[in-house]
């Protein structure tokens, strides 16, 4: 028996309507399937259970795949697909956001076909979908238990949190929230394996680093998380039998938020002065492993390398504590009487790091820096009120969907109630007027151009210093062999990457 | 006359660490023969307890205790072979404390504690037959119903009859010489009484020696045959009972001898309002019959 | 005029423990490291190679160095030299020891000793809240004090007074229960003393040997209990070094750069030995002078 | 009158329970943060997470709050887990048998190194054996347990790798599936000898670091309530009867000993339960302590409370049966009122 | 003729403990007179110390009545009787305060019941000290460096302290050498003489009684056995209990064992009424 063991930090959810974060992802996409996937080596996406589709900007038709099973055995169908949007809207949670409020009507045409009607004109929607695993009807109606969506009862709630009702290529064996998510193949499945794809996959939740240090030594896991420290990476890539592998990027940013609502960072010239006061070399230098990987690349802007719309002439940012201090000087604000407060993520402890640059570079320019080590859960928190929100703090955004519309417009656009996406809290009615242009164009070269103007409208606005992109940097054993995480050319949006069944492990 | 079972010779103890020490024995020397029944009286602190100890080898170990001259017993060294004294205990040499109830083990039943006892002189001894024995040795000392005294604890039995355990037990192995420190003087007068006179037919049945520490002389003179007094680590005066009662020689003999209130009336001793100074004593000897070679 | 056998020479209170102190090796081995350790950290800005280390710095170009001559213990992740940053975390350590210990001991010696001498009613409301801050466990409380409570060091400090102070409530309780047995309260009460003087007065100056005794030992284990809250992300903010935070961070890259946390664990294990040893050499110092 | 005691107690500790639930309530309740919000995850908008309030009667007042909690409680429902999306009762069903068991291993060590070493100690008081003894046993105490974990994670995990240092059972061993949650008794009651062994095999590391600070309390105590009983007049007694020392230091001596230690042990383990997640998160253990610590950060009210609860309840359990067992090794209790 | 300065009227005390019953003392009437040393002598549990924690009221009598002066005692005790009725323990050992000095502990009840100018206490507790054989000087001193005798010196000081009518004397000297003893008691007498004190003494020391005392009271499982003039109980003592008492006393000398072993054997002395 062939047998995959992964490494993750938080747990893994399950069902697919509350998913957000990588783990997550890394579950919906093995054990579910979505009308399309993120293409390989580019923006964009490709069929996937749907075979084809036509649209006029607001209503979107989709062909089924016939001979779909879920692991039920039930045939996947039209109605499925309406029940499964219909239920992460009514959840109101994971990405139901890229859903709610826009798709007016899905309707089953017939049993392979599937129509959705939109409110308005919308672009990105198209990508939204990889976001829509379609999840067995029958199979969680038959599961449902008492709940508040009346007839849907709890919509499944409680039995999808352990259990998966999806048609992907691998199913729930086990599910234990504080230590792993056991899969099994699935057989049936329409797409195939690669020839020595895991028969069994245990995806491990919060497991230590040092512990992860020596379970990949002694060959009892096959690919660790993506967190691990540089150094901890680099001593391991060294290591007899083991390999790096990395996730290129392209997707992923590393933003440094500003809050823009709060003294002394509402005043564009004391944000610039931050942005050229960055050191962006050191941390480029922090993040290097060896110099074949590195856990970061420079950015260029707003938008990450992979997206549509990205700049690849815009100049690259460098620190320049000149330009700082003259920015600094028409600030209205005195930087000894104005404090700064940065929050760094505990989870991630190479973040306290670039936390503790910023300071020192900050304390450069004469703002009193304080560090404040807050967890995750806070910070999502803390960020959605301007009052509470740090004035600076490490956050990686990738974009979720295909898209840049699902980086930028939640960043950015004053519409969007605030999440931690927002940390910004900016309000500027250019950048507002551009995100929805990018959302009705439907033409992909006006789009580009759009947001290549979006992406030098918020270079001069400074909401977010464009600190690099996140390259994710893997240890695995030489004896597996990961696909997606082996080059540009064969990789897809970030997180859509890790498909068990294109991985193959020697015995 | 009988050979002394035990003889102490020349016996100093220091306490404290090897650059730190007072001395509270200075020179201790006193025998006890075979069926003698020996007193050793003085005051509070003026060594009565650590002299017995010593004998009986139990001080030696601790690392703070630095004894010298000589103690011997059944020809063994007590001094130096604390080991080999250690054999000896509770088989031929066996001991009576003060207050007997903290003296037993309150976690155990007589029945465990005596069973210990038995196995001391006797190692291969089988429990039954330690019962059977332990019965006998409690029904020898008066206790009513030996059979539940064994299944008792101490603390379930008053201080009378733990008294009573502790002397059967001293006598089970039938050793050669009882130390009994100040037996009973924790518990009541009726109570110290008739230990005392248990402790008296017993000894005298079986030909044991005892030594007896106290601070009373009257109960001395119910006891001893002979006594010693000692006064702050010395030997100050010793003889038959008999003479010493009659015509006590040394001040401080006699001020212990007045200290003691009379039944006959007469109110409080009359007693000197500062004590006498009994720091240079004179030491002496009255029928004391040295064995032979002994220096006092 | 003296009773015969009584020694003539009356020594000062508390000589014979010094003595009984002296005479036990380990216990002045801890006294030694104890008072180098805060002697270090009270000089700690003359006697370290790096104070600036300290502050917000990061030389990232000598991060993660093993010791060197330079840097004699190595650098940390920020290239901020060990052995600065160990010492300036003796004096946060300490500073801790002593707030938390200086917050917790009267608060709980008072609950211990009115519960303890008063009984009744009195007892049982004020021994069942102690057992409620006890039973609730003490990381839990610590973490959900500092959860409502900004992270800084003073409130990690209360934070963890609030979780100490009940285990003084109960010693201070059970030894008041045993000295309000003794003759002495029997005699303040014939007497007709103020339960404040008997409580105050009497008893409390013979708990001062258990409490001294607790207070040496607690030093340590409030530095370990601070650590572990500091594992938690729930101590002390960055940069301010923090032996807890500096193990639980460097346990990260081990063995690879196992100066991080090596070191660290070490330290933590130094003072902690130290005042343990001297606890130690408290107890049995106090236990032979009476 | 053991009983009547016994009675006693527990009341007490139903007092106590009362005042924890309220307490740990309330600071649930005003720890920062909304955790509507935290349950619905970051994406989610203002009107989700004001419904969601609503819903669970976060606006409500607090003595509000604690009724709705009581009438819950009262159902057995100690509510839902935002952290792990489930019933709280079902994360404690399946968490607190893996924290029980490794803190029941822990003890057991405790005991059976720690008091070896400090009757060790005690008997050659003064002596080489005993300087080392309390060496060791103040090392055992002065050191974090999470560092204990990770030490011996990499001596016997990493660098002479010959325990496993991660999870409860090899993945190749089915997990047992009742009935008591019990690795150890589950997979015995199911005759599956080797996975009994493996379960042992796994839990020695994460046991032994959890219990080396209670092994040198243990080893410490030991001592010096041995030293205590050595100065008592029955110890002087056994030894002047000629009790064997070694016996006198095993039993005759020993026993008195154990009273006052096992009181402090008692608590020492019950402390442990809440004590144990560093460990657990080394060790990558998935019990209650560790979901516990997961679900402060979390702010996961539910769980706090039911955990907190749990916890507590098992500490207070604990003490009780500590006390039982007291009155049990010591007839003084035991039979104080046989006699009445 | 003697006044009464203390009367029980048939005070019992039952004690309750883990719900089995303890009769402490049963229906005691006794009287206790001006100026006399009245002792109370039994075996241990037979109810002494019970009498003195009731005089002194440590705790409720559970039935009868107590009159202090002729004036019923109240059950919570006013200052002036705090300070007109004292004790001194048996263990001379915890009676006094390790950890505060000789002089404070005699202090404490002229601060308590502001006896003297709190500037002359000083002299005063020196007086006190010199009173009881002591060196002003050890007031300094902390009672741990004190022999048995002289601890028990202090406590009977610190007693003085609050110039009292009465003092329970609760096993004085029990704890004593027999050499220390005797002088203990010397002192006491001179004290009573000297002062007019009351002294409700009680001791299982029948010796020790005869020697001191004025009056002997009897007792036995909580009931007073015998009571009267110390010559007659010795001469005649009635019951077989007050035989077994004396006849356990050692004696130094041939003449009082014969005394002894009279009184033991019962046979009536020529004072007897049989
Ligand atoms: N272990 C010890 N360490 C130090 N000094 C000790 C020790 N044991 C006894 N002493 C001292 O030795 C002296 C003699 O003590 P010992 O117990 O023999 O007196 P004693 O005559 O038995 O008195 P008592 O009548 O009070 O029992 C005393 O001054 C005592 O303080
Ligand atoms: N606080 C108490 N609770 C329960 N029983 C008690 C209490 N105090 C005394 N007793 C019991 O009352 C009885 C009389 O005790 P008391 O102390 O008066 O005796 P005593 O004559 O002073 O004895 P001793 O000579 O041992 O001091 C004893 O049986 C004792 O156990
Ligand atoms: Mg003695
Ligand atoms: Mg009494
Ligand atoms: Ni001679």
């Amino acid at each position: 028996e062939r047998v995959l063991r992964l490494d993750e930090s938080p747990i893994g959810e399950i069902d697919p309507a509350k998913a957000t974060d990588y783990a997550d992802t890394v579950l919906a996409v093995n054990l579910y399937d979505t009308l399309v996937y993120p293409k390989k080596g580019g923006p964009g996406v490709e069929p996937r259970l749907a075979t084809e589709w036509t649209t006029d900007g607001a209503t979107y038709t989709f062909k089924l795949r016939d001979g779909v099973k879920f692991h039920s055995g039930n045939p996947l169908t039209a109605d499925d697909v309406v029940f499964s949007l219909n239920r992460t809207v009514a959840m109101g949670q994971g990405f139901s956001n890229l859903f709610a409020g826009r798709v007016t009507k899905a309707e089953a045409i017939d049993p392979l076909t599937v129509k959705f009607t939109l409110s308005e004109p919308y672009a990105p929607f198209l990508a939204a979908l990889v976001r829509l695993p379609i999840v067995d009807s029958k199979t969680v109606i038959a599961n449902k238990v008492d709940g508040k969506y009346g007839e849907f009862g709890d919509y499944g709630e409680a039995w999808l949190s352990a259990h998966d009702a999806g048609s992907g290529a691998y199913k729930v064996e086990s599910q234990n929230p504080q230590s792993e998510t056991v899969m099994v193949k699935y057989p049936d499945y329409f797409l195939g394996f690669a020839e020595n794809a895991p028969d069994t996959v245990r995806y491990r939740y919060g497991v230590e680093a040092p512990t992860i240090r020596a379970l990949m030594s002694r060959g009892e896991h096959e690919i660790s998380d993506l967190w691990l420290p540089p150094e901890v990476i680099r001593a391991m890539g060294t290591e007899k039998g083991l390999k790096l592998l990395t996730e290129a990027g392209g997707a992923t940013g590393e933003y440094i938020k500003l809050n823009t609502a709060r003294a002394p960072l509402d005043d564009v010239h004391c944000r610039l002065a931050l942005t050229y006061a960055f050191d962006y070399a050191t941390t480029l230098k922090i993040l290097q492993i060896n110099d074949k990987y590195a856990q970061g690349i420079p950015m260029k802007g707003a938008l990450p390398s992979g997206l549509l719309g990205y700049d690849k002439d815009a100049p690259a940012y460098a620190q320049d504590m000149d330009r700082a201090k003259a920015e600094l000087a028409q600030c209205k604000y005195d930087p000894k009487t104005s404090p700064i407060d940065i929050a760094w993520i505990a989870e991630v402890p190479a973040r306290e790091r670039i936390a503790l640059l910023m300071q020192a570079s900050f304390s450069k320019l004469g703002f009193p820096v304080k560090v404040v080590k807050t967890p995750w859960a806070l910070v999502t928190e803390q960020v959605t009120k301007p009052d509470t929100a740090p004035h600076a703090v490490e956050i990686a955004v990738a974009a979720v969907t295909p898209d840049p519309d699902s980086l930028l417009y939640n960043m950015y656009s004053s519409k969007v109630p605030p999440t931690w996406m927002s940390a910004e809290h900016l309000k500027d009615d250019k950048v507002d007027a551009l995100l929805e242009a990018g959302r009705g164009e439907v033409d992909e070269a006006k789009r580009a151009e759009i947001y290549k103007e979006l992406n030098a409208r918020l270079r001069e606005l400074a909401p977010s210093i464009y600190a690099y992109e996140f390259t994710g940097v893997v240890v695995a054993r030489d004896a597996v062999n990961v696909p997606g995480l082996s080059g540009p050319a064969d990789q897809r949006l970030d997180n859509f990457n890790l498909n068990f069944r294109d991985i193959s492990v020697a015995e | 006359m009988a050979e002394p079972v035990l003889t102490i010779r020349d016996l100093r103890l220091a306490f404290g660490s090897r650059r730190r020490q007072t001395e509270v024995l200075h020179g201790i020397s006193l025998h006890v023969r075979a069926s003698e029944k020996v007193a050793l009286v003085g005051e509070s602190g003026s060594g009565k307890s650590v002299t017995a100890r010593l004998a009986m080898g139990l001080l030696q170990e601790a690392p703070t205790t630095h004894a010298s001259g000589s103690i011997r017993f059944d020809g063994i060294d007590a001094i130096k072979g604390g080991r080999e004294i250690a054999r000896r205990r509770g088989n031929r040499v066996a001991m009576i404390f003060q207050d007997p109830t903290s003296a037993l083990n309150p976690t155990f039943k007589i029945r465990g504690q005596f069973r210990e006892v038995l196995r001391s002189g006797n190692p291969a001894i089988s429990d039954a037959d330690a019962d059977r024995q332990a019965e006998a040795a409690l029904a020898e000392v008066s206790i009513p119903d030996p059979k539940r005294a064994l299944d008792s604890y101490a603390f379930q039995l008053s201080g009378g009859m733990n008294q009573r355990v502790m002397i059967a037990m001293a006598l089970a192995n039938r050793p050669a010489l009882l130390m009994a420190d100040e037996p009973g003087t924790a518990l009541d007068v009726t109570v110290q009484a008739q230990t005392l006179k248990l402790m008296h037919e017993l000894t005298e049945k079986r030909g044991t020696a005892v030594l007896l520490i106290s601070h009373n002389l009257g109960v001395v003179r119910e006891f001893a045959d002979r006594v010693y007094v000692i006064y702050r680590g010395r030997i100050v005066e010793h003889g038959t009972t008999a003479q010493l009662f009659h015509e006590p020689r040394h001040p401080y003999t006699r001020a212990l001898l007045a200290a003691i209130p009379k039944i006959s009336g007469g109110g409080l001793p009359d007693l000197p309002e500062r004590s006498p100074d009994f720091e240079n004593p004179l030491i002496v000897h009255e029928g004391c019959g040295e064995p032979a070679g002994a220096i006092a | 005029m003296s009773e015969p056998g009584s020694p003539v020479i009356a020594k000062r209170s508390g000589s014979k423990a010094w003595q009984a102190y002296r005479s036990n090796p380990l216990s002045v081995a801890g006294l030694v490291i104890v008072a180098v350790i805060v002697f270090m950290a009270v000089f700690a800005d003359y006697l370290t190679p790096f104070p600036e280390h300290v502050g917000p710095i990061g030389d990232f170009a000598a991060m993660n160095m093993g010791p060197s001559e330079t840097y004699r213990l190595g650098t940390d992740t920020m290239g901020r030299d060990l052995f600065t940053r160990i010492i300036y975390g003796y004096q946060l350590s300490l500073i801790m020891a002593v707030v938390v210990l200086a917050i917790a001991t009267p608060v709980g010696v008072i609950v211990g000793l009115v519960a303890g001498y008063k009984g009744g009613w009195t007892d049982y409301v004020l021994m069942r809240i102690t057992d409620i801050f006890l039973a609730v466990p003490p990381l839990v409380l610590a973490m959900a004090i500092m959860g409502f409570l900004e992270p800084t060091l003073l409130n990690g400090m209360l934070a963890i007074t609030a979780m100490w102070w009940p285990w003084y409530a109960r010693l201070i309780y059970n030894v008041t229960r045993a000295e309000a047995q003794e003759g002495y309260v029997l005699a303040a009460e014939t007497v007709g003393a103020s339960t404040m003087h008997i409580i105050f007065r009497e008893i409390l100056p013979n708990c001062w040997p258990s409490i001294l005794t607790k207070m040496t030992l607690d030093v340590g284990f409030v530095i370990l209990m601070a650590s572990s809250l500091s594992f938690l992300g729930l101590g002390v903010q960055p940069p301010t070094p923090d032996l807890g935070s500096m193990v639980a961070e460097g346990a990260k890259y081990m063995p690879d750069a196992w100066w991080l946390s090596v070191w660290p664990a070490i330290a933590i294990l130094i003072i902690v030995l130290g005042f343990n040893l001297v606890g130690d050499g408290l107890r049995e110092a106090f236990e032979a002078e009476s | 009158m053991i009983w009547k005691s016994l009675l006693h107690r527990i009341g007490a500790a139903l007092i106590v329970m009362v005042g924890i639930s309220m307490l740990i309530f309330a600071i649930a309740r005003v720890m920062p943060g909304d955790p509507a919000r935290i349950a619905l995850g970051p994406n989610a908008t203002a009107e989700q997470v004001a419904a969601l309030r609503a819903e669970r009667h976060l606006d409500a007042a607090l003595p509000v709050q604690y009724w709705e909690f009581l009438k819950a409680l009262s159902r057995g429902d100690l509510g839902k887990s935002l952290y792990t999306n489930r019933p709280v009762t079902t994360d404690i069903a399946q968490f607190l048998p893996a924290t029980l068991e490794l803190c029941i291993i822990s003890a057991i060590l405790m005991v059976l190194i720690g008091l070896p070493l400090g009757i060790l100690s005690a008997h050659f008081r003064g002596r080489f054996p005993d300087h080392l003894g309390r060496l060791i046993a103040l090392i055992a105490v002065c050191t974090p347990a999470f560092v204990w974990g990770v030490i011996l994670q990499l001596c016997f995990g990493y660098f002479w790798p010959i325990f496993p240092i991660e999870g409860r059972l090899l993945d190749s061993i089915p997990v047992p599936q009742g009935p008591t949650g019990f690795y150890l008794i589950d997979l015995l009651v199911a005759g599956n000898g080797a996975g009994f062994l493996d379960a042992l095999h796994h839990l020695v590391l994460p046991a032994l670091a959890l219990a080396m600070s209670g092994l040198g309390q243990a080893a410490r105590l030991t001592r010096s309530n041995m030293i205590d009983v050595y100065e008592k007049p029955y110890v002087e007694m056994a030894r002047a009867y000629g009790f064997r020392p070694w016996r006198i230091a095993t039993r005759y001596a020993f026993r008195p000993a154990f009273i006052p230690t096992l009181t402090i042990l008692g608590l020492e383990f019950a402390a442990m339960l809440g004590n144990a997640f560093l460990v657990e998160k080394v060790f990558g253990w998935p019990g209650l302590s560790r979901y516990g610590v997961e679900v402060i950060i979390r702010k996961d009210l539910d769980a706090i409370v039911g955990t907190v609860l749990i916890i507590a309840a098992a500490f207070l359990i604990m003490n009780i049966i500590v006390d039982v067992l007291v009155s049990i090794i010591n007839p003084r209790i035991r039979l104080a009122g046989g006699r009445g | 003729m003697s006044t009464p300065i203390l009367e029980l009227d048939n005070l019992g005390k039952t004690f309750e403990a883990d719900g089995h019953r303890v009769v402490a003392l049963d229906g005691v009437s006794l009287t206790f007179n001006r100026g006399e040393c009245h002792a109370i002598v039994g075996e241990s549990g037979s109810g002494k110390t019970t009498i003195a924690n009731l005089v002194l009221g440590l705790m409720p009598a559970t039935s009868g009545s107590m009159r202090f002066n002729g004036v019923a005692l109240p059950a919570e005790r006013t200052k002036a009787h705090r300070r007109a009725i004292q004790l001194v323990q048996q263990n001379p050992l915890s009676a006094l305060n390790p950890r505060r000095s000789v002089g404070a502990s005699v202090r404490l009840p002229l601060d308590v019941h502001g006896i003297g100018v709190s500037r002359e206490r000083g002299a005063r507790v020196a007086g006190l000290l010199e009173e009881v054989g002591l060196e002003a000087d050890y007031a300094r001193r902390s009672p741990r460096g004190l022999s048995g005798g002289q601890r028990q010196r202090v406590a009977i000081a610190r007693a003085l302290a609050c110039e009292p009518e009465l003092i329970v004397l609760d096993e004085p000297t029990s704890a004593l050498d027999v050499l220390v003893q005797a002088r203990v008691l010397q002192l006491l007498q001179r004290l009573r003489q000297e002062r007019g004190l009351t002294y409700l003494f009680i001791t299982h020391d029948l010796a020790v009684v005869r020697a001191i005392a004025t009056r002997v009271s009897v007792f036995q499982k909580g009931r007073l056995v015998e009571t009267g003039p110390v010559e007659s109980i010795f001469a005649n003592p009635q019951s077989a209990y007050t035989r077994q008492l004396i006849g356990a006393i050692p004696v130094v000398t041939e003449e009082e064992a014969k005394i002894r072993n009279v009184i033991r054997a019962g046979t009536p002395t020529p004072l007897g009424t049989e």
